[in-house]
């Protein structure tokens, strides 16, 4: 229980994907443009993040104890087809989000945060309740850091920046003080 | 005074504290300013289509007698100042600089200047239909700074029944005290007047607004107004802008005016005080519009008065009767501080809205240098209209009209509160208006 | 896709059955080629993780001649020496005569940054902790890193008695033998390990046999394999 | 007959300003800091004023040689880099190396204020993004605190101070854990006067917490900061603190404790009160101050730092354009039904 | 295409890839994965070279495949066989150099997911002859080592005072530690990116000068 607690506040804060393990770049710099579309992005994020821990802990316990060498394909072509799933069902429901999201659905597929959950959470041999969990963290983080930075954003681009710092310059700076300040959260619930 | 105004619990939000500086003019009785040689009217003095010009150079005209008549439905009539000869029609350099069409003429130094206008009518009988138009003619407007012609806002539309009817006597920006000294010296032509728009426009009640700074003006007026179920008078905290229709109608009736309506839209009919007088000088006398209460102040001016003025009566010599100008003045203004406009030159005549001729020196006029805004906030907690000055500030300044837009900006009436709260000296207000005039173009154009 | 990439594979839409067939083929080849490098990188890959882990082992069991790995199968410890999905085990350390001297415990949880995994060597018969190895962590470099780094801190768990718990005290404050001196400035890490050895303790001693009802080492056949 | 004019100006109205500018605001915060800075340097000794020395010197240089030349003099009179370059002296420790503190105000500056377009443009507190900066780059240096000299040795200088730079610093004086670090790691509590006064160790400028307030009533009474922010923060660390207290009074530290203890007197009342980094509106600024408050208790108990302040306010920083865009008053006349 | 005309092309591409439109410091692609291990040069490295071979053995692959791939499960099969060759990758990493591996730890299968990568195929590889495709691959590939390998040194010369890991200023030089933890990363990136973008402004200024006396002189 206690520990169910540490994975999803570590998932969530202390090892945040985008800040402290640099996972979901593309997204987090391509998208973070405008809050109305990262929270959308975030939210397909979730939702994939979910399906793949299934998935994952599906292989990890009945093909992959077998085959161990097939782990990455097998994982990828799951991935793949999750996200393709989920790609017709928001193109089917909501046109607009599909026109927000753009080339993005796609890129989640190959999406190095998607498939590094998946092996991450193989590596840390999570069972199936853990690694729901650690999803959801995980997704939740991507999703708050994304949003942080789409304020920020969009705030920063009534200032003068730097010619020279515009663009992908400057969103690199502003994750890397989001990233300090998410420093804070080191030791959450560890210290007993 | 605080303890009382502390009392009301209506009233509208944020706004500003200026100084209020009137302490200089607000005792002093009104004095008639004498006749000089020259006047210079300009065809357009109010809000809508200008005037257009009945008499020909030369041709010599009486006090009060109409020498251009409305132009349009939103315009309204000009007369005649003074007895004398209509000298030059022509184009005159103004106030913010651009050219306008403007009757000269030269008082005639030995003519007894009294009224020559056709016999003052009755009012009694009149049908607001009747109405409308007579005031059309007599050259009356909104003397709250709108400038609107008077008669636009009784031409009501289809279906609109008049609760209230209010004069406005807030009188929120500092220096002036014209329509204090109305209130106080002319007190019986007001209600008089009052009397007259509660009958035509069948009002159920009448109230007159008094910023609680005039408790000699309220105090007439409450003593005058005493056992007339009809009429009372509303004391409003002193606070800018209290004078702003949609915010006095807050304070006074608890009403929040939704965006996009104006008063009249919910059977409020609001008026300036002076012009409510104008309506009823014009029933008893038949005199038009065309002598203005003037409050002349500030630091530059050695005599300050409260003065009538003809029309069209030049600056300069406003100045010099009341002692001519120190010579550290760095800005004159014409209207109130907040809200009115400086003029370029003393040739400037006085209009229909010149509510104050005001003189500044350099403590006034010094403007420390511009910084970047810190949000503060302080702009925030003055806009009167909740709107984000701070971000329309910044918006403006990055070209983003159409999401200034999105931000309310039109909703911005341009008190001024902003850009005189900021310590950061961001002219605020004035970035507003040029993203407000360049939007107004747009949308013209795509109409 | 865009027109010059129609162009660019010039073929006219293709049958389903030959986008499967493709697909599968793919599958097929990338399918052999994984399993050939596979087994031919397998052993080399399973001797180091061998040798890394004999290497801890006897790092953390001091004087021991010889290893084994002990699964706790339906509540008894067998030896058992290839690994299952989630099954838990600790590593007996034997003297050159197989007798028992102690166990090897892995542990592992929640530190500054990340989780950290260690393992330590405990002998029953004093109930001491005698070895501490940090399999893997991530903690600040030149702060929490010290509680591998830091030979003082690492002597601290040679000769540390566990009972009644271990409990970690200001540095320098070091008094009773259940004690370990914590690093400054780390204070955090050092008592993670402390929690975590506790908690591998609190999880394997009652688990744990005595030395002479513990699963033997069988000599003869081990000793050629598994000599130093 | 006609006396010449005097030449008018003609601005566009309104004509009338408040006397209130930017620039004295800055003044204020200086004026306001003063006494605790004083009182930090009596504490800590010379090394201490060297310290603020570097912090400022950094900061301002890293202002000056990046500004366009023609606003140079400009934005050096507006004192926010000054200032900067001060409150992250006073949240260092006393014995930190010149150079590192030198190298923290310019990251502050160069980080958290330049790339972002220069005064006002910028959305973290810069001198928090110097403090984490440092904070991160050397945390032993910046977590050794090296305790209060004595009035006789107030002329020497620490070894660690002289550290060469790029070196590392040397400390005799053994270090001593703040108030803050015997609560989290010994469970031991400071009598609240020491605290008051500011007989503790801990950084230059946040021991002595009288002065402190002393200068946030100076503030309040001039109008420079939005009082909701340091309210909401004190409220919410007091009562959440009580309550935990209430829980287990041996291990969780009482409210009082909890706000007179660290930097939180130092970040409520100048920091998180940044105008340009926290929240425009008075709704936000209330969740804004509770945010750091929570935050800060988070950090503080279960959290891996003995302090959480600097980090509480660098996150709520980043919150703040969304809090801003959610709290916007509703626009006069707007979404009313006329019925 | 006569190798004639290939020539020069061949050379440009190398180029464009590894200078003009270097994946990471112009296009800024692919870097997630990348990041998390250039906490130092011999990571960098390890990663680079690892991304090298994947790119240009897939590039080659595909680009002689590409008859063969019907376009609608084409990025299918590319993935199919990025996945291999990464595969492969990591078993001969971790028994050739065991230690190394560890540190690289889970992102190696992560070069899976690296956008260039697909998209080096999408783009170029499944458009182009074999040798094209090849020095196409090798630019963009070397311009990414590179980017990886100046990220890494500058995060290990700064953040632990060593380069390779042997020692550069001595034993009581201060580590800047930051540079090895996540921010650093990011703050690195950033600098660089300004850095690499303000060369290349200083560059086209100076052509644009020397355009200009040319001019004069005639
Ligand atoms: C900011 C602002 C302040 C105003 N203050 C006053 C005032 O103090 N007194 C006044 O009569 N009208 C004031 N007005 C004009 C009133 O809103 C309203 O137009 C006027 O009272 C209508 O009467 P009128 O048509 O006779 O001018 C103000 C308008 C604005 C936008
Ligand atoms: C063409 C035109 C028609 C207007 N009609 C009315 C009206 O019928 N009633 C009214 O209260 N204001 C009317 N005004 C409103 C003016 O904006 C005036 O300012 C209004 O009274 C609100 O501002 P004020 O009350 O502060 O002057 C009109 C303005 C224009 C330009
Ligand atoms: C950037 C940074 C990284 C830190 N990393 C660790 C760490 O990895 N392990 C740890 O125990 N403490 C770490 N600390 C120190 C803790 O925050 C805490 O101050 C320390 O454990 C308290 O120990 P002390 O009471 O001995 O100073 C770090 C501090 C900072 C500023
Ligand atoms: C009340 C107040 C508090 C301030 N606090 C800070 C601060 O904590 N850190 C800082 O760098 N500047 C501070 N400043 C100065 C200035 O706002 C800051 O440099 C801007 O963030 C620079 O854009 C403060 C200014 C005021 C008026
Ligand atoms: S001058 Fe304008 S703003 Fe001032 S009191 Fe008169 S109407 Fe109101
Ligand atoms: S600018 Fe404002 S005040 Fe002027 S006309 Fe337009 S809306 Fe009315
Ligand atoms: S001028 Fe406009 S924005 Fe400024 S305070 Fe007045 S209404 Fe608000
Ligand atoms: S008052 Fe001026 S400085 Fe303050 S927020 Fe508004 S615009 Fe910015
Ligand atoms: S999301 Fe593009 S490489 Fe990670």
């Amino acid at each position: 229980m206690n520990d169910l607690v540490w994975i999803f506040v570590s998932a969530l804060l202390i090892n945040n994907f985008v800040l402290a393990y640099f996972l979901g770049l593309c997204p987090f710099l391509g998208v973070s443009g405008r809050l109305e579309t990262s929270f959308r992005l975030g939210l397909a994020t979730i939702f994939v993040m979910l399906i793949t821990a299934l998935c994952a802990w599906f292989l990890n316990t009945y093909i992959l104890v077998h085959a161990p060498y097939l782990r990455l394909i097998s994982f990828i072509v799951v991935i793949a087809s999750t996200v393709q799933f989920i790609e017709m069902v928001i193109k089917k429901l909501s046109p607009a989000l599909f026109k927000a999201l753009g080339i993005f659905l796609p890129l989640i597929t190959t999406n190095c945060a998607i498939l590094g959950l998946a092996i991450f959470s193989t590596n840390k041999g999570y069972g199936l309740a853990q690694g729901m969990i650690y999803a959801l963290g995980a997704g939740l983080g991507f999703t708050l850091a994304l949003v942080l930075m789409a304020g920020l954003r969009e705030e920063s681009e009534l200032a003068p920046v730097p010619r020279l710092m515009r663009g992908t310059a400057m969103n690199l700076i502003i994750a890397g003080i989001l990233s300090m300040a998410f420093m804070g959260f080191a030791g959450l619930f560890s210290a007993a | 005074m605080k303890a009382l105004s502390s009392l009301f619990k209506r009233g509208f939000s944020h706004g500003i504290h200026p100084e209020e500086l009137k302490d200089r003019t607000q005792g002093l009785h009104t004095q008639r300013m004498p006749f000089v040689e020259r006047y210079v009217l300009p065809v357009r003095q109010h809000r809508g289509a200008p005037s257009k010009p009945t008499v020909e150079v030369g041709q010599r005209v009486g006090r009060g007698e109409i020498i251009a008549e409305p132009g349009a439905f939103v315009s309204t009539a000009l007369h005649a100042p003074v007895t004398g000869w209509v000298r030059a029609i022509g184009r005159r350099r103004f106030p913010g600089g651009r050219y306008e069409q403007a009757i000269e003429i030269e008082a005639d130094p030995y003519a007894t200047q009294r009224l020559t206008v056709e016999r003052p009518l009755d009012w009694r009988g009149l049908s607001l239909e009747d109405f409308v138009p007579i005031i059309h003619r007599s050259g009356i407007v909104g003397l709250g700074g709108a400038a609107l012609p008077a008669h636009v806002k009784y031409s009501l539309r289809e279906g609109v029944k008049i609760k209230y009817l209010i004069a406005n006597g807030a009188e929120c920006e500092p220096y002036l005290t014209n329509d204090h000294r109305v209130m106080v010296e002319r007190a019986d032509a007001l209600l008089r007047g009052l009397e007259i728009l509660h009958t035509l426009l069948g009002a159920e009640e009448s109230i007159i607004g008094v910023e609680l700074n005039k408790p000699d003006a309220i105090e007439v007026l409450r003593e005058r107004t005493a056992g007339d179920p009809r009429l009372r008078v509303a004391p409003l905290r002193v606070k800018y802008p209290q004078g702003d229709s949609k915010m006095m109608i807050k304070s006074i009736l608890g009403i929040e005016v939704p965006a996009g309506l104006h008063a009249a839209d919910l059977g409020i009919i609001m008026n300036n005080v002076s012009t409510i007088a104008a309506i009823a000088d014009y029933f008893d006398t038949g005199m038009p519009y065309i002598d203005r209460m003037v409050t002349v102040s500030g630091p530059g001016i050695p005599y300050p008065a409260n003065l009538i003025v003809p029309l069209g009566t030049p600056v300069r010599e406003v100045l010099r009767f009341c002692g001519g100008l120190g010579e550290d003045t760095r800005e004159v203004i014409m209207g109130g501080p907040m809200m009115g406009t400086p003029i370029a030159s003393l040739d400037a005549p006085v209009i229909k809205t010149s509510s104050g001729v005001l003189a500044f020196t350099e403590s006034e006029t010094a403007r420390p240098r511009e910084y970047p805004c810190i949000r503060c906030g302080r702009c925030v907690e003055a806009c009167p209209y909740f709107l984000n000055p701070s971000r329309l500030a910044r918006l403006a300044k990055a070209r983003m009209y159409e999401e200034m837009k999105r931000a309310q900006v039109m909703e911005c009436v341009e008190c001024g509160s902003c850009t005189y709260s900021c310590p950061s000296g961001i002219p605020i207000v004035q970035l507003i208006r040029t993203a407000k005039n360049d939007l107004w173009a747009k949308k013209s154009k795509s109409k | 896709m865009s027109e010059e990439h129609e162009t660019a594979l010039r073929g006219n839409e293709p049958s389903s059955t030959r986008l499967v067939a493709t697909l599968g083929l793919a599958g097929l080849l990338s399918g052999l080629i994984i399993v050939s490098v596979f087994e031919a990188t397998l052993p080399t890959i399973t001797a180091y993780k061998a040798k890394v882990l004999r290497e801890a082992v006897f790092e953390v069991l001091p004087d021991i001649s010889r290893m084994r790995r002990l699964a706790y199968l339906d509540g008894r410890l067998t030896a058992k020496e290839q690994e299952e999905k989630d099954e838990q085990a600790v590593f007996g350390g034997y003297d050159a005569d197989g007798r028992l001297m102690g166990y090897a415990i892995p542990s592992a949880g929640p530190g500054f940054q990340d989780t950290i995994r260690l393992l330590y060597g405990y002998l029953p018969a004093e109930r001491k902790v005698v070895g501490m190895e940090i399999l893997e962590s991530r903690e600040t470099p030149g702060l929490g890193d010290k509680i591998y780094k830091d030979a003082a801190f690492v002597a601290n768990f040679g000769d540390l008695s566990i009972d009644p718990e271990i409990v970690s005290v200001k540095k320098g404050t070091k008094t009773a033998p259940n004690q370990v001196d914590a690093i400054t400035g780390a204070t955090i890490s050092s008592k993670a390990v402390v929690r975590i050895i506790n908690e591998g303790n609190r999880r394997w001693l009652e688990r744990l046999p005595g030395p002479n009802e513990a699963p033997a080492f069988e000599v003869q056949k081990e000793q050629k394999g598994r000599k130093r | 007959m006609k006396p010449k004019d005097p030449r008018l100006l003609v601005q566009p109205s309104p004509l009338l300003k408040q006397r209130m500018t930017t620039g004295q605001a800055m003044r204020d915060v200086l004026i306001a800091l003063l006494p605790a800075t004083l009182a930090g340097i009596w504490f800590f000794g010379l090394g201490a004023l060297l310290v603020l020395f570097a912090c400022v010197l950094g900061a301002v240089l890293t202002e000056w040689t990046f500004a366009p030349t023609e606003e140079r003099r400009e934005r050096m009179l507006d004192g926010s880099g000054l200032l900067t370059g001060l409150l992250l002296g006073l949240s260092l420790p006393p014995g930190l190396p010149l150079w590192m503190a030198f190298l923290g105000g310019a990251a502050g500056i160069g980080l958290g204020k330049l790339i972002w377009g220069g005064l006002g443009h910028n959305l973290f507190n810069p001198a928090l993004v110097g403090r984490a900066f440092l904070l991160a780059a050397f945390p032993v240096a910046m977590t050794t605190w090296s305790p209060q000299s004595g009035p006789e040795e107030f002329f020497q200088v620490q070894a660690s101070n002289l550290a060469l730079p790029f070196m590392q610093a040397s400390y005799d004086a053994i270090s001593s854990a703040t108030p803050l670090g015997l609560m989290k790691f010994e469970y031991q509590s400071t009598p609240l006067w020491d605290l008051m006064i500011g007989k503790t160790t801990g950084c230059i400028g946040e021991t002595s917490s009288l002065l402190l307030v002393l200068g946030g009533v100076y503030l309040l009474l001039r109008r420079d900061l939005d009082w909701r922010i340091p309210a909401g923060i004190l409220g919410s660390v007091a009562g959440f603190s009580t309550l935990l207290f209430l829980i287990d009074p041996q291990q969780y530290p009482g409210p009082l404790f909890s706000a007179f203890s660290g930097g939180l007197l130092l970040g409520a009342i100048y920091m998180a009160t940044d105008p340009v980094t926290s929240p425009i509106t008075p709704k936000g600024a209330w969740i804004f101050g509770v945010g750091v408050g929570l935050l800060v208790v988070l950090i503080r108990v279960f959290g891996g730092f003995p302090e959480g302040v600097m980090y509480a306010i660098l996150l709520m920083n980043a919150a703040t354009p969304l809090i801003d865009r959610y709290t916007q008053p509703r626009v006069f006349g707007k979404g009313i039904k006329t019925e | 295409m006569s190798s004639t005309r290939a020539q020069p092309d061949a050379y440009q591409e190398f180029i464009k890839g590894l200078w003009r439109d270097n994946p990471v410091f112009v296009q800024v692609l692919g870097m997630c994965p990348m990041l998390a291990v250039t906490n130092s040069a011999t990571n960098a490295l390890a990663m680079g070279g690892a991304t090298f071979f994947v790119l240009v053995a897939s590039s080659f692959l595909v680009s002689s495949l590409k008859q063969w791939i019907p376009k609608q499960v084409r990025i299918s099969t590319y993935i199919i066989i990025i996945a291999t060759f990464v595969t492969v990758t990591d078993f001969t990493l971790a028994a050739l150099v065991p230690e190394i591996h560890k540190e690289l730890g889970a992102f190696i299968p992560l070069i899976v997911a690296n956008c260039m990568i697909l998209g080096r195929q999408e783009a170029f590889a499944s458009r182009n002859s074999v040798r094209l495709a090849v020095v196409d691959a090798l630019g963009m590939a070397s311009g990414f080592l590179f980017a990886l390998f100046a990220l890494g040194s500058v995060r290990e010369i700064l953040g632990e005072g060593a380069f390779f890991g042997l020692d550069l200023f001595g034993s009581d030089f201060e580590p800047w530690v930051i540079m090895i933890l996540p921010p650093g990363g990011f703050l690195t990136l950033g600098l660089l990116l300004l850095f690499f973008s303000w060369i290349r402004e200083r560059k086209e200024k100076l052509a644009q000068q020397l355009a200009e006396t040319e001019a004069e002189l005639r």
